[in-house]
């Protein structure tokens, strides 16, 4: 590999890239000696705010299309978004499904406390789309900020069940169990990957992007329950 | 209601160190110089200072272990400390409230109280609103208006003016007459003749010197005592245009409260004492002469003491001269001489039967 | 007062203003109207009001009493128990969120006991929120008024003992009002600070509209959007505040003596 | 102390302190050790100690001459300025980032002037953090002091301006010094507040490794990967605040008077 | 230096309106019921109020305008208000630090004064471990070493006790002798006999008298200075044994600070003199015998006021009789008579040469 001795490469990701986006950093650090990757993990909508506010940032992942989109109309990217990953719904429940949940239309019976995303956030807006395909009415007890809230209450116990990613639910299978949902496929959302424009390390970030999109980039992902583009 | 006494406290590396009883009724004045201790006695005995040993009691009830709200107190602490959020009427309201008066009752009391130190006019201001004086009278209104089992006051007088002063005391005297024990800490000794009939004197946290007003008073063992009293004391029953005393007569001013027929007694300076050889004639207008035979010459600063013996009120009695007057009159012991003092530099005031 | 105190009091001010005054520059107002009179809007500022004031009660209701025995108990262990009390202050919110789901959720002990007693569960109610807010602002009455108190020294409580005075009455007539200035600013900070939560309510809470969705909340879904929206909601929070305050802050509160 | 006020008062104190309790009961305590010895988090507590102590100065230096000001000061607009330094308390934190990054920002006027001074930007670096944490903290230091200030009054500064005391000296010997027990409640709560503070710091400042991840960014990253690791940094961020709040609180900051 | 002020100030209901001046060492003394405006006049010359009107000049400089730190003034408020985070003797070198001396500097100097006022044990003490009457001594002493160009004190001696006031008087003359301009307020006659050339009597916040001390103290035009005063004052030399007056000489027991050959003031009450007749024999301790003629009697409460003329000190005196003494010697204006006092009754005081 080359020398690339000394230099920081910053990536914006969305927050629920935070497990995997870190080991493939870790990684990349192997393979580029004296680089070190420094990641900003938030949400989407917020990492956009920061770059057209003027954030030095040399790569930026999305974890939807709208916000990438935002991204581009705000003249921030260098160059097209590729798409690295997709991901989609399940049910977190608790450990060892105690109620036996099998599916999205077990979740709009009485006296079940369900939780999702609000229809704002991306999460939210699959939930919505969800429901609007299938058919099935959730009364949500609550519409989360984002999927760590959801995860956290399905986690206490305080909600029977919520709809969070594949990926999160898997980050968190030590705590909570997944139970897919064939509509899910409805609603699948793309993690576009981007380099940012007047990057400070614009050809790190290149490497970086190229490295996400690549095979190892694929595996890792994969492992964290996301979906191939 | 008698109160006994037994303090014992460390401040620093001050120590007080008492022990005092004060009868129903009674008036214990605390005299001392600033510093001995005067006001911790009080803090002690309100249950504001916690003494490292104690033993308070009020007609035979334990004090000692009391919180002060439940040992029926009244203090005039030395610096008014009135509640600033409260007016004047408030303020002296503040104690039948506490104690279960309802609102207007306290209020009615309040403004009895307030006539009775001439600050009526007074009853809407906040302390920041009134002057030195006025707020004094006020913060007595206060604690008289307790009613309590046992009144501390903290030197009352205190900044008040040559016409409050003594209508304070006035009402100090009514109240004090029929009222609870009371211990009462003053700098002048007229104010511990008028209102107290024991005195204890403080000096380092000890009591130094202990007795009747009178006694302690016409005759100061400690020079503390002497300092501030030193005065003929001649007691009696009050009489128009002065006393009756054991002998006869001795005119004098009577003091407002005093009541005819009742126990009372005329004070006077040595200073003013007049000496006069027997053989003199004597027909001016000092009312009052008696016999006596000079008893002792104390050097006493700049004048000399001449003590007389005698009859009625010759006894002991206490004449200030220059040492010129004495060198004139030749007194020594043993003189025979005419003592006169004129009545009007003779106040007589009303005491307590004790 | 010494004129060299102006120019960093000035700064400080500037540093308050300033950003706020940029807020209102860059936010478009012309939607203004139409974002306030939104029901969601309209839910969200009524459930805020009504949360952040009722925390407000029980801060006082609550701290007032904890402040006094702190500032007035000479126990041993206060220095230790006035140390805990600024817990939810360091807490990150949605720290303290978690915590109070493990203790009032409905697998914590209380949370076990409250629903075991009246059949029903603390989180994602009205009340979960109220609670969430009196954690994260109570500590800011506590300490300030225990500060104060502090400071005020205890001779007038003892000057109204030797009046005859119980401990109660002392405090209801001497303590407390002694007490207003400060108290008056305590309750502006805890209602502050109750009116701004965000990460403890959601987190403990929730977020739906009309239940749990206060304010904050609304802002912080408007910003996943629109940020301008949120924005101007924002703004909506601080013309409330300010008009709260100012009322609610009468003349009595600004300190007893001239 | 009139006894009744025990009940609420260790009510206030089971709502505090049960909630933490909780947290440490259900937190997988085994794996303590290796969360709070890895970099980042070290690296984060470095940065939160650093940032949340240099903002605590800049509270101090600002905040309490705008509290003398306010306090003091008979000006007619002094009760609207008064309304306006509790304008950052109401402000959700995230929206108060925003304004920042609005007036601070590469487009607000402030940030302009500062990049054409000194080429450099102000967002997304340590110095954002700590106007940041100042922003939000410091209206908690100027509140709390200007009640200490009222409700003290200014008697003891009158006589020292009859004794030659210039205004300067005044502050300096008599007002600070009176000052001392709610400064230090104030520095207590401004600390604690810039220490936990999230919201405006992640807006304005961003959330990165060393530079500007504070501990309760950590506890907010480390939250996305898991909750149990998130919650037992925030321990980590309590035992330090604790701490840190134990050994500077010397006796003088707790009252003048015995 | 010589202060000049013109005031006019509202308080509530209360309205101050005064003019006065203080010549250079001079000392005006400021008496007055309580709530009269004593308290508000020093207020006003120390800048703490803001009068509606004020002119204030000091040597012709305007002081009205400045702020209270640069009048350069010494004020001793009527609570003491100690700096309560500060020791006695920081508190004491508090204003020679504010006005520039250096730490070390400023302690010397606060010791120095500490010791004056007898409270150098007190230095490390902070004000709540004092008594009453010792922080009053501290608090003069800050209010001294200030070493100000105008000196306003309140009730300098509230709470000190018998040896205390007496040696804080002495103090106080010997600083005020050469010192800046004061306004001292007070409710004892003999203070402002023993330390001011002037006296206002405020009543209601107007002037109700003024002038000389020793004139309007011994012919009060007021029921108000009438009760605080009514002295005989006699204006002489000091001499040994008393005072050399324009005919003769009177005996009395002088002062500690009298100095012989300097002006002098004999000061004793009308009650302590004794009239005779003309024709009587008179050879007993009273050495102050003097020939007068009764000029008036004015019944003065309980007692008669003979006002006598003749030469020497014999003019204007005044002497108490009881009513009974005046019929028996058959007293009326124009009666020769024999007027006697005693040495012992009579202080003699220093007064300043104005
Ligand atoms: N907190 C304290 N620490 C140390 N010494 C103290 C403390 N409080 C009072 N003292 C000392 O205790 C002694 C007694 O004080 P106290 O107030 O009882 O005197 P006092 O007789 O009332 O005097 P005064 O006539 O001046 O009012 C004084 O010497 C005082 O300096
Ligand atoms: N803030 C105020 N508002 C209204 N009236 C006031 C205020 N302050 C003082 N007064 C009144 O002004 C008058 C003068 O007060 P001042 O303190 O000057 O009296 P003083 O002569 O010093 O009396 P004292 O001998 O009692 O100290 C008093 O009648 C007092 O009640
Ligand atoms: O006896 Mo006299 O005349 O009253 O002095
Ligand atoms: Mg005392
Ligand atoms: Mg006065």
């Amino acid at each position: 590999a080359p020398q690339e001795g000394g230099r920081t490469l910053t990536v914006f990701a969305a927050a629920s890239l935070t497990e995997s986006f870190g080991t493939l950093g870790k990684r990349f650090e192997a393979q580029n000696s004296g680089v070190t990757v420094k990641f900003s993990f938030e949400g989407s909508s917020a990492l956009v705010q920061k770059l057209t506010q003027g954030a030095k940032a040399d790569v930026f992942a999305s974890a939807d299309q709208a916000n990438m989109d935002k991204a581009a109309k705000g003249e921030v990217l260098d160059g097209q978004p590729s798409v690295f990953a997709t991901n989609r719904l399940a049910i977190a429940v608790g450990k060892g499904n105690p109620l036996g949940i099998k599916g999205l239309a077990d979740l709009a019976q009485d006296g079940l406390t369900v939780v999702v995303c609000a229809p704002q956030v991306p999460c939210g807006s699959a939930a919505k789309k969800v429901q609007q395909s299938s058919g099935v009415t959730l009364k949500p007890a609550s519409e989360e900020q984002d999927v760590k809230s959801v995860l956290a209450k399905v986690q206490s116990g305080d909600a029977d069940a919520g709809l969070v990613y594949v990926t999160d639910a898997t980050s968190a299978a030590a705590k909570v169990d997944k139970v897919d949902f064939p509509e899910a496929a409805g609603a699948i959302n793309d993690y576009p990957i981007a380099v940012v424009k007047d990057a400070p390390q614009a050809r790190l970030a290149g490497l970086f992007r190229d490295f996400v999109l690549g095979a190892e980039g694929k595996n890792e992902l994969a492992k964290a329950g996301f979906g191939a583009p | 209601m008698t109160l006994s006494a037994e303090l014992a406290l460390r401040r620093g590396e001050f120590t007080l160190d008492v022990g005092f009883e004060v009868p129903d009724g009674g008036v214990l004045a605390l005299l001392g110089p600033n510093g001995s201790g005067k006001s911790s006695v009080l803090g002690c005995l309100a249950g504001l200072l916690r003494p490292g040993r104690a033993r308070i009691t009020l007609d035979g009830r334990d004090l000692a272990g009391l919180p002060p709200h439940a040992r029926g107190i009244g203090l005039l602490s030395q610096d008014a400390l009135l509640f600033p959020h409260l007016s004047a009427l408030d303020n002296v309201a503040f104690a039948p409230r506490s104690t279960g008066a309802g609102r207007a009752e306290a209020k009615k009391r309040a403004r009895e109280w307030l006539t009775e130190v001439d600050a009526l006019e007074l009853a809407a201001r906040r302390p920041a609103q009134l002057s030195g004086g006025q707020a004094q009278r006020v913060a007595i209104a206060r604690a008289l208006a307790a009613e309590p089992g046992l009144l501390l006051l903290d030197e009352p007088f205190a900044a008040l003016d040559v016409d409050a002063a003594p209508a304070i005391r006035g009402l100090l005297r009514r109240v004090l007459r029929s009222g609870p024990p009371t211990v009462l800490v003053t700098h002048d000794p007229l104010d511990a003749l008028a209102l107290a009939d024991h005195v204890a004197v403080l000096d380092g946290g000890r009591i130094v010197e202990r007795g009747e007003t009178r006694k302690v008073l016409s005759a100061p063992r400690t020079a503390f005592t002497a300092r501030i009293a030193g005065l003929n004391l001649v007691p009696g029953i009050a009489a128009e245009g002065g006393l009756r005393t054991s002998g006869g007569q001795l005119a004098g001013i009577p003091a407002e409260d005093v009541v005819e027929g009742e126990a009372a007694v005329a004070v006077f300076a040595p200073s003013a004492v007049a000496v006069y050889p027997r053989d003199g004639e004597h027909r001016g207008s000092p009312r009052n002469t008696v016999e006596g035979i000079v008893d002792a010459l104390e050097p006493h600063g700049p004048v000399i003491r001449v003590r007389a013996r005698g009859d009625d009120w010759a006894a002991g009695l206490a004449a200030d001269l220059t040492p010129a007057a004495v060198a004139e009159l030749a007194l020594e012991p043993g003189t025979p001489v005419n003592l006169s003092v004129k009545a009007a530099s003779v106040a007589v005031h009303a005491v307590s039967d004790h | 007062m010494p004129w060299v105190l102006w120019p960093p009091a000035i700064c400080a001010l500037a540093l308050v203003v300033l950003p706020v005054v940029g807020l209102l520059v860059r936010s478009d107002l012309t939607r203004f109207p139409s974002l306030i009179t939104s029901t969601s809007s309209l839910n969200a500022l009524k459930l805020s009001l009504i949360t952040a004031g009722l925390s407000t009660v029980a801060c006082v209701l609550l701290g007032v009493p904890l402040a006094v025995v702190l500032a007035r108990s000479g126990a041993r262990g206060v220095r230790v128990l006035r140390a805990v009390v600024l817990l939810p202050l360091v807490l990150p919110p949605v720290v303290g969120g978690l915590a109070l789901l493990y203790l009032l959720g409905r697998k914590g002990f209380l949370g076990i006991l409250v629903t075991t007693l009246t059949g029903e569960q603390v989180p994602f109610t009205t009340a979960a929120v109220v609670i969430a807010q009196t954690f994260v602002a109570m500590p800011f009455l506590v300490v300030s008024l225990e500060g104060a108190l502090r400071g005020a020294g205890d001779r007038y409580e003892r000057v109204a003992s030797t009046l005859g005075a119980k401990p109660w009455t002392v405090f209801r007539r001497v303590t407390l009002p002694l007490l207003l200035p400060a108290l008056g600013s305590g309750i502006v900070l805890s209602f502050a600070r109750a009116l701004g939560e965000f990460g403890a309510t959601i987190t403990f809470a929730g977020s739906l509209e009309g239940v749990t969705r206060t304010l904050p909340l609304e802002v912080y879904t408007q910003a996943e959007v629109d940020v301008d929206s949120a924005v101007a909601l924002a703004l909506l929070l601080i013309l409330v505040a300010v008009a709260v305050i100012a009322l609610a802050r009468p003349r009595a509160l600004e300190g007893v003596r001239s």
